[in-house]
């Protein structure tokens, strides 16, 4: 298990349907959090990567401007991208520029504000995340696709909406001790089903919301990590994988490959099994997302996803808890900025500094971020 | 050029392969084969992958293939908002797997995965050209 | 001088003023001649980088699209942007990744459509590349920040117009015999000098052409290096740096202090000198841009950059010959595609395969590549 | 919201700092001060990169200043055709330094750089409000 990177600094702005600032002010907040939280200066900060998804807001080529605004000039500075897995491709990133040498302490920025346009323009931009050329030319969003995994998951385990509400109702009752999150109200199972058809089968609360946010991660190498903080969390396992950005290539629709070839990377890196696992964030854009992510993650078999929430295995308490601070449903999903918060969520697990939401003793934690329909995957293990 | 005449709004005007917009007037559905290596793509590419060859040729689609999966959409991206709702499908061939919309004559409660489909062409009104699918006993067989 | 990373494959699309295909088919051409300039297939590629500037085309989140195409999946892939320096920080996160142990063999693509948009477009998105709120609003453009840059180097130094036509001219000679560029045209200096200005004192000629090209580069560790190529040439030196995005936060602008420091952290990882430079490739955007780049990087003093071009000192046989393959000024400036391509011009000189673009008996090469107005500057040092 | 009325063109609507706006109306151009280590910044800004601080306060920037850079653009982006030739212009104000546009009724050829500048305040026909940069001797000192 190695224990070369550690994350020493986390920070997140309270994600919000309308931030009223800028990006530059958003990014800020996370940023200053993070740099505090590390015990550090700007000045410490070898290098920074930006972590966002271009087009919905005007700024081009942000990792300039947001380290002037944050003071990290004359180190380098970039943008790394895969939509909604940018972030934790910021953190594998950062973690190769530190251990090739290159840098001692790297801080990892994610943001997306995506307020400033409308909503169907936010959809128009996701659809052409996918192939402009053969699918986009059709009407595509992203919920459209995640509803056609969910066909294939109901046709061939008998999963039900119900299963998928039962995912809400427990991201819901996290978001609700969230302070963080945009999302704060309990749902039950009934106002889920009731509630209008978006793509067939997922309807409104199937579908994580547009949010404006951003989260800011603080790495170090051993010799820094162990300076700078009492309680440093080690980078233990790192995955990553893409799938054809067309439909037509996937072998399969009722799981995600990319994750099940991440994860595999990720727990042989850690010398870890899925049942090692203490806390998990897994990325639910959707319901039905996260109910692939048991699957694909190993915490249940193939089909089997459904028994898990229906025991209430993954609330706190459970076998294995998953996105107890509320999940992208209801903590929002600012695209380059959620990555980052997962492993804020996950760092704030293993100090135990979660507060309400904290899994009691938690000491290894998983992270599972996809960017687009299955395009990207990162799975990051974590240990104190 | 002619490829921007593809789909219900098309975000690409050049391509290669952009004689599958006149095939796909002729009625034809076409994927492309590499001449060296054999393989076939759907989408339609003018480079292989495999053997990284770039001698391709047109070959049509089998006549019919199963539903893979769909979706019904009630809420549209910006530029599709009239066609709401409608049904996206992914239907296999065999060789291939084909993108598009189901016929929105097709009521949600007929979808099923597996069902037998037909891909035909649609010219709209603007003059954009797509294919859709109908189911097969719809088309008389 | 560490040999733990080699570049093994190089390729490059023609540059061109308006590309008939996609993007894809036009990155295929770069990738195709890397692959096979490498000796292997794609599937010996365990991870792929895409260098690129959005907005130019509609396709959002390239890498998968192109991982796709390119018969990358299901291997890791993501974007990496700083505007016009995008594809050597690709190199610098592909060593990293190479080095940290990650991955064996990763490929660094890049690509820019820009004939998809108009001139003004194009001039404008790269406008929102410098800050939105603060510059922007006054109608910025790369002509004018470099222009800008000009008039105290006129100022302070007497450099004139003429100068920098010597380097024009110098670029068109070279361009005239390279076939991978788009303008083949030789010119005098009486042409450029009475061509139109842009923006005062830059004219015509003094700026490059956009283009549509993309490149592709192949890098590996040092053993599959060595197993695979009777010629691996090596990365002896890296170094980055970042400047405040608005003017007003530089402390001069007679020269580029991005690049003076990625200049030096890129001497000291090599164990160099600028004296040791054999061939360089800069980053002439502009033709003061080449000129601030002989000060910067050391081949002459803070002003005496006129000197070594009125001296012909920066042509094949001269004490160090500089864009002998015509640069951006006469190759084209297909933003993603150009840092790969000026390392594909080192590369080939070192392999002693540049043709009648040689520099006879080249052993240590610099590539020196700027994002955006001297935001982001990285410096590569490549030797046998 | 606020900020959408600088500059010829404006890219943002939403500031912290979007007072600075309200200022330029009232005739001012400020930079802003870190309360907690003294720091002046223009851009204006809402958090102090140096300390973490993000109580500011405006201070009005010099009278004048010298010229650092300008250029003369006779070729202009989407949007600002309009206003060709313009010239755009680095000034140094000691603490500050400011960007912007010299007034267009400033002759290239007598520009110089070092000469001294004052900044006013534009308002434009379409209700957008701006500054520019004129020589000291022009407006009656
Ligand atoms: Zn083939
Ligand atoms: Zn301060």
């Amino acid at each position: 298990m190695p224990k070369d990177v550690a994350i020493i600094g986390v920070g997140q702005s309270a994600f919000s349907r309308k931030y009223s600032g800028s990006v530059r002010e958003m990014v800020f907040e996370a940023f200053a959090e993070a740099v505090r939280d590390a015990g550090i200066t700007p000045k410490d900060i070898d290098a920074s990567l930006v972590c966002s998804a271009p087009e919905y807001d005007k700024q081009r080529s942000p990792a300039g401007l947001i380290a002037e605004y944050l003071g990290l000039n004359p180190q380098p500075t970039f943008v790394l991208e895969n939509i909604c897995a940018s972030g934790t491709s910021g953190v594998r990133v950062a973690y190769s520029l530190i251990k090739a040498g290159l840098h001692d302490i790297v801080a990892v920025i994610g943001f997306q504000k995506m307020s400033e346009i409308s909503s169907a323009e936010s959809q128009e931009r996701m659809g052409r995340g996918a192939d402009i050329m053969w699918e986009a030319p059709f009407g595509t969003m992203m919920p459209a696709y995640y509803a056609m995994h969910a066909q294939v998951h109901f046709a061939r385990y008998n999963t039900t909406e119900e299963d998928l509400a039962l995912i809400r109702v427990k991201a819901s009752k996290y978001g609700a001790i969230n302070d963080r999150a945009v999302f704060r109200k309990e749902l039950t199972v009934e106002q889920c089903l009731s509630a209008g058809v978006v793509s067939s089968p997922l309807k409104v609360y199937d579908c994580c919301a547009n949010a404006d946010g951003a989260s800011c991660l603080i790495l170090a190498n051993a010799a820094r990590a162990k300076e700078a903080s009492s309680q440093p969390v080690w980078i233990l396992g790192l995955g990553a994988a893409s799938a054809t950005m067309n439909l037509t290539g996937r072998q399969f629709l009722d799981g995600l490959q990319v994750t099940r070839l991440a994860a595999r990377q990720a727990y042989r890196m850690a010398g870890l099994s899925p049942r090692d696992v203490d806390v998990a964030e897994v990325h639910d854009c959707f319901t039905i997302a996260e109910l692939m992510a048991y699957e694909d993650l190993g915490f249940a078999e193939p089909g089997r996803g459904k028994e898990l929430i229906r025991e209430g295995q993954t609330y706190i308490g459970g076998k294995i808890p998953v996105n107890v601070d509320g999940g992208l449903l209801s903590k929002g999903h600012p695209i380059g900025a959620t990555g980052g918060s997962q492993v804020r969520t996950i760092v704030l697990q293993l100090r135990g500094e979660a507060g309400p939401m904290q899994v009691p003793g938690a000491e290894v934690g998983l992270v599972q971020n996809i960017g687009g329909v299955g395009i990207y995957s990162n799975v990051i293990i974590l240990g104190r | 050029m002619g490829f921007e005449k593809f789909g219900r709004k098309s975000y690409t005007a050049q391509t290669k392969v952009a004689e599958f917009v006149d095939r796909l007037a002729q009625g034809e559905i076409c994927a492309t084969r590499c001449r060296s290596c054999g393989r076939i793509y759907f989408p339609p590419r003018a480079d292989c992958s495999f053997c990284l060859g770039d001698a391709m040729e047109w070959v049509k689609i089998p006549e019919t293939g199963k539903l893979a999966s769909f979706t019904r959409v009630y809420y549209a991206p910006a530029g599709f908002e009239a066609d709401v709702p409608y049904t996206l499908a992914l239907v296999n061939f065999g060789d291939v797997k084909v993108f598009g919309r189901l016929s929105s004559a097709v009521e949600e409660s007929t979808i099923k995965i597996g069902m037998d489909l037909k891909p035909i062409v649609l010219e709209m009104p603007d003059g954009q050209i797509t294919y859709e699918f109908i189911p097969v006993e719809e088309c008389g067989r």
